[in-house]
């Protein structure tokens, strides 16, 4: 699978791709998306990456790669996002929401053209779970990778 | 009968039962886990269509059209929400299902389903 | 003998899922939507985000969100697990 | 802090699960950290458990203003995911934080000598955390993703001996099984958003009505419950499961079994409790269910030479003693004399042999475990003699033989005598095929231990020794239950079994908690 056509292309889109995934995480709590889907697209891009090299430059690539603690890293933050909330109110309360703290800002009723600075938790939590879920993919996939190749030889 | 207005829910129908023949008469274990692979994409489906609503607009707020802002324009969000939970879920047991088939395939250098029982009785 | 019975059964439930999908409500006509309109009314306010499924997806249902990442999280370690290179130490 | 012990019951262990992969290699500590959690988990759980008996049901509303404000101002439906702990939801957390802690302490020296520990752990940790979650939740579809979390997490563990080809086997089974039944009970669950807009368990129940619709989604949960709680005859995944996992994880993965049980209860009592109320038909599917399992189940368990194996058959049959009782109280539900005179019996009987089940199979299965320890085999004909060499594993397996069986003054006798005589004033027939499942189930338990434990010491096993210790203070936490909880049965009845049986009968109670209208 390490044809020129495909490295070429990977070198483009790679980058593109990953850039995207991140909008998408971001922007969550604005348009269509969020974390899971953002973290799929950023994912993509890595299984992109992963496929395009040969089995040695991937395992020099991503054997330093803490792809677990990431995940756990995620999870954890997900799970203390909503656990703010117990601080006086209930778990997974939106707490942060029309606060004033980052992502606290107030969203002006109806239709309107959508401000980054809105969504409170919500935004730490697309953050996060696009964390979880790019790690989480990216090692799913690489195992299988690496299986794969160990097999052909 | 209401077949034309029915027609996603009857796809949806179908489409299970497709993944039910799937399961029980394939014997290659691939294709049981593309067997519920497609029950899996009927129940979304179903969850989905379950939230249309007809002449409706996309449940966003950002740059939306005017005529969304007026009651019951928007589709009903719900079933949309549980379908990604559910499209992550069937990710996860795909994975899950795919790795123990590649044990069995190291194991027993085959995936049909009559040469690798060896738990009976 | 044993295939046909599994035939008749799964014609059985066939006839069965159709039964449900013609019985359902018409498609695209929601007879009860006060929670949906809840959220709809209520989410810029409440969770001031204008996309009402991530609203719901992280706000009015964030723990099943919880769940749904446990669910990817737990199929990682189970991938991980059943994959890895050495059952037993040597 | 206290009305939010719903909330961390999950949290905890769930905390605990993401914490444990940072742990890598050192294996030691991934199972000291897995047993602190889910020490703390069980502590909570009591402290739940006692909160539900002294102030009655526990509301838990996540992300409202307050736990227990289930409406929003001005307006009349649940719209947020709800947890309800009622008597049955705790009762059955008791065991499951009690059965994830025992397996924790078993699994500390049980695999000193495998690898890929740190996941082992998380994944105890995450079944655990989704038993509780299933058995916590009042909203449907939060019902579906704990079931995935603790079908996911289990066929995991049981595929974890990934050297041997039967464990990715059984492994992969268990998750097929486990996945038809939860994407049919997600099917279900769309036919009923379809119909009524809503997720809320109780809220649903008040609005279900006898239509064609309905009957379809009772059909499918009904039968995907009980397919994942192992009743015939979808059963033939129970027996590989049970045998391929690592003896640790079989006590919480008993649990997770009978919280599939639990919700077949649930959905048949309060769900569709409008339903059952007048119709004996369900009670008596599950009646026949219950006879029918049990007696395949003991006919099977006879003929196997494989320890676990055996053990695994049994725990089939054991389970059709709880759908026997519960549905004998399920038939006579619409019947307000018979239920006091005898329904509530039985289902006191069913309800308490889930708890006495759970603790005396864990143990057999646990001593089990402890066989392949010393000897390497699971295979009844190869061992033999070990009695003298390994006296706490004898007499906790005698102690969980004689419970099997239903001998007094064991656990097992206690539930099963209120089955008999509550069964028996329904139809004498069941109770015939009751009491002969339990003399079935004596013989079968009468030649392991003289295979095992009794005849000459043999050559091979000169140097066998008594297991470490971690295992040996699990098995006795057990074994020391199974008396306790057969020389007091009265005092087990009324503090937790009853209330948990009148949970279920009370459904209008839990639909009308809370100020749902």
């Amino acid at each position: 699978m390490t044809t020129t056509i495909i490295k070429t292309t990977t070198r483009l889109l790679a980058p593109l791709i990953l850039v995207f995934g991140l909008y998408i995480i971001l922007h969550g709590h604005l348009t269509p998306g969020g974390g899971f889907q953002g973290g799929a697209v950023v994912a993509s891009g890595l299984a992109l990456l992963i496929v395009a090299h040969e089995h040695k430059k991937v395992k020099e690539l991503f054997e330093r790669a803490p792809l677990s603690q990431l995940e756990s890293i995620g999870a954890l933050g997900f799970l203390g996002t909503g656990l703010l909330g117990l601080a006086g109110y209930t778990f997974f309360k939106n707490v942060i929401a029309n606060s004033g703290f980052l992502f606290g800002g107030k969203t002006p009723i109806g239709i309107n053209p959508g401000y980054l600075n809105t969504g409170g938790t919500l935004a730490y939590m697309n953050i996060f779970v696009g964390m979880k879920v790019l790690a989480g993919l990216t090692s799913i996939i690489l195992i299988f990778f690496l299986i794969l190749k160990e097999g052909e030889k | 009968m209401n077949v034309l207005t029915n027609f996603p829910f009857i796809v949806v129908a179908l489409l299970l039962a497709i993944g039910f023949y799937t399961i029980g008469f394939k014997k290659n274990l691939i294709k049981i886990v593309i067997g519920i692979e497609i029950i899996e994409g009927a129940v979304n489906l179903f969850l989905v269509a379950l939230g249309y609503v007809k002449g409706a607009y996309v449940p966003i707020y950002t740059l939306a059209p005017k005529e969304a802002a007026e009651v019951n324009k928007m589709v009903l969000p719900t079933p949309q929400a549980l379908t990604l939970t559910s499209i992550v879920i069937g990710v996860a047991v795909t994975a899950l299902m795919l790795a123990f088939a590649v044990n069995i395939y190291r194991h027993y250098g085959t995936l049909d389903v009559r040469n690798i029982r060896r738990l009976r009785g | 003998m044993r295939n046909a019975l599994g035939i008749v059964v799964f014609l059985a439930f066939t006839f069965f899922l159709l039964t449900a999908a013609f019985e359902i409500r018409p498609f695209g006509e929601p007879v009860h939507r006060e929670m949906d309109n809840y959220f709809i009314m209520h989410a810029q306010e409440e969770a001031s985000a204008n996309n009402v499924v991530t609203s719901i997806v992280f706000d009015y249902r964030g723990f099943d969100t919880l769940g749904e990442a446990t669910v990817l999280f737990t199929a990682v370690a189970g991938v991980l697990m059943a994959l890895r290179s050495r059952g037993v130490k040597t | 802090m206290i009305e939010h012990l719903p909330a961390l019951v999950i949290a905890i262990p769930l905390f605990g699960a993401f914490i444990t992969p940072l742990f890598r290699k050192r294996y030691n500590l991934a199972a000291l950290w897995a047993i602190l959690i889910s020490g703390l988990t069980l502590v909570l759980v009591l402290l739940l458990e006692y909160q539900v008996l002294t102030k009655g049901m526990m509301i838990y509303v996540f992300g409202a203003d307050k736990p227990t404000l289930v409406l929003p101002s001005g307006y009349r439906v649940p719209i947020r995911i709800m947890f309800q702990v009622d008597g049955i939801g705790a009762f059955m957390a008791i065991s499951a934080g009690l059965m994830s802690f025992v397996g924790a302490v078993y699994s500390y020296s049980h695999l000193q000598k495998e690898t890929g520990l740190e996941k082992y752990y998380t994944l105890l940790l995450l079944l655990t955390a989704g038993i509780l979650g299933m058995v916590l939740t009042g909203d449907l579809f939060n019902l579906f993703v704990f079931l995935e979390i603790a079908s996911i997490a289990g066929s995991a563990l049981v595929g974890f001996r990934n050297y041997r080809g039967e464990a990715s086997e059984a492994g992969i089974k268990y998750l097929i099984v486990s996945s038809v039944a939860s994407l049919m009970v997600l099917f279900a669950v769309g036919i009923l958003y379809g119909q009524y807009g809503h997720l809320n368990l109780a809220y649903l129940s008040k609005q279900i009505t006898f239509n064609p619709l309905d009957m379809i989604a009772l059909g499918l949960l009904f039968t995907s419950f009980a397919m994942k709680c192992g009743s015939v005859p979808m059963h033939y995944w129970v027996p590989d499961a049970y045998t391929e996992v690592p003896s640790g994880i079989n006590p919480p993965l008993l649990v997770s079994t009978y919280a599939s049980l639990y919700a077949l209860f649930r959905v048949s009592f309060t769900l569709f409790g409008k339903i059952t109320i007048d119709m004996a038909t369900v009670g008596w599917i599950m009646s026949i269910l219950g006879v029918l399992t049990m007696f395949i189940g003991v006919t099977m368990a006879l003929v196997q030479k494989d320890v676990k194996r055996l053990m695994s058959y049994h725990a089939i049959s054991q389970t059709g003693y709880m759908l026997l009782g519960v549905g004998v109280g399920l038939t006579v539900f619409h019947d307000k004399q018979a239920l006091i005179e005898f329904g509530r019996t039985a289902m006191a009987g069913g309800v308490f042999h889930i708890i006495n089940h759970i603790i005396y199979k864990s143990l057999l299965l646990l001593t089990a475990g402890a066989l392949f320890y010393v000897t390497g085999t699971r295979n009844l004909n190869e061992m033999g003699g070990l009695a003298r060499k390994m006296p706490i594993t004898t007499i906790s397996f005698m102690v969980g033989a004689a419970a099997i069986s239903g001998i007094p003054p064991f656990n097992g006798f206690a539930s099963k005598f209120l089955i008999y005589e509550a069964v028996y004033k329904l139809n004498p027939l069941l109770a015939i095929f009751a009491m002969v499942t339990s003399i079935l189930t004596l013989a079968s338990f009468v030649k392991v231990f003289a295979s095992a434990f009794l005849g000459p010491p043999l050559e091979k096993y000169e140097k066998v020794r008594e297991v470490p210790k971690p295992m040996i203070v699990a098995m006795v936490i057990l074994a020391a239950l199974c008396v306790l909880f057969g020389l007091f049965p009265d005092f087990v009845l009324d503090k937790i079994v009853y209330p948990a049986v009148d949970a279920l009968i009370n459904f209008i109670q839990y639909q009308s908690w809370g100020g749902l209208a």
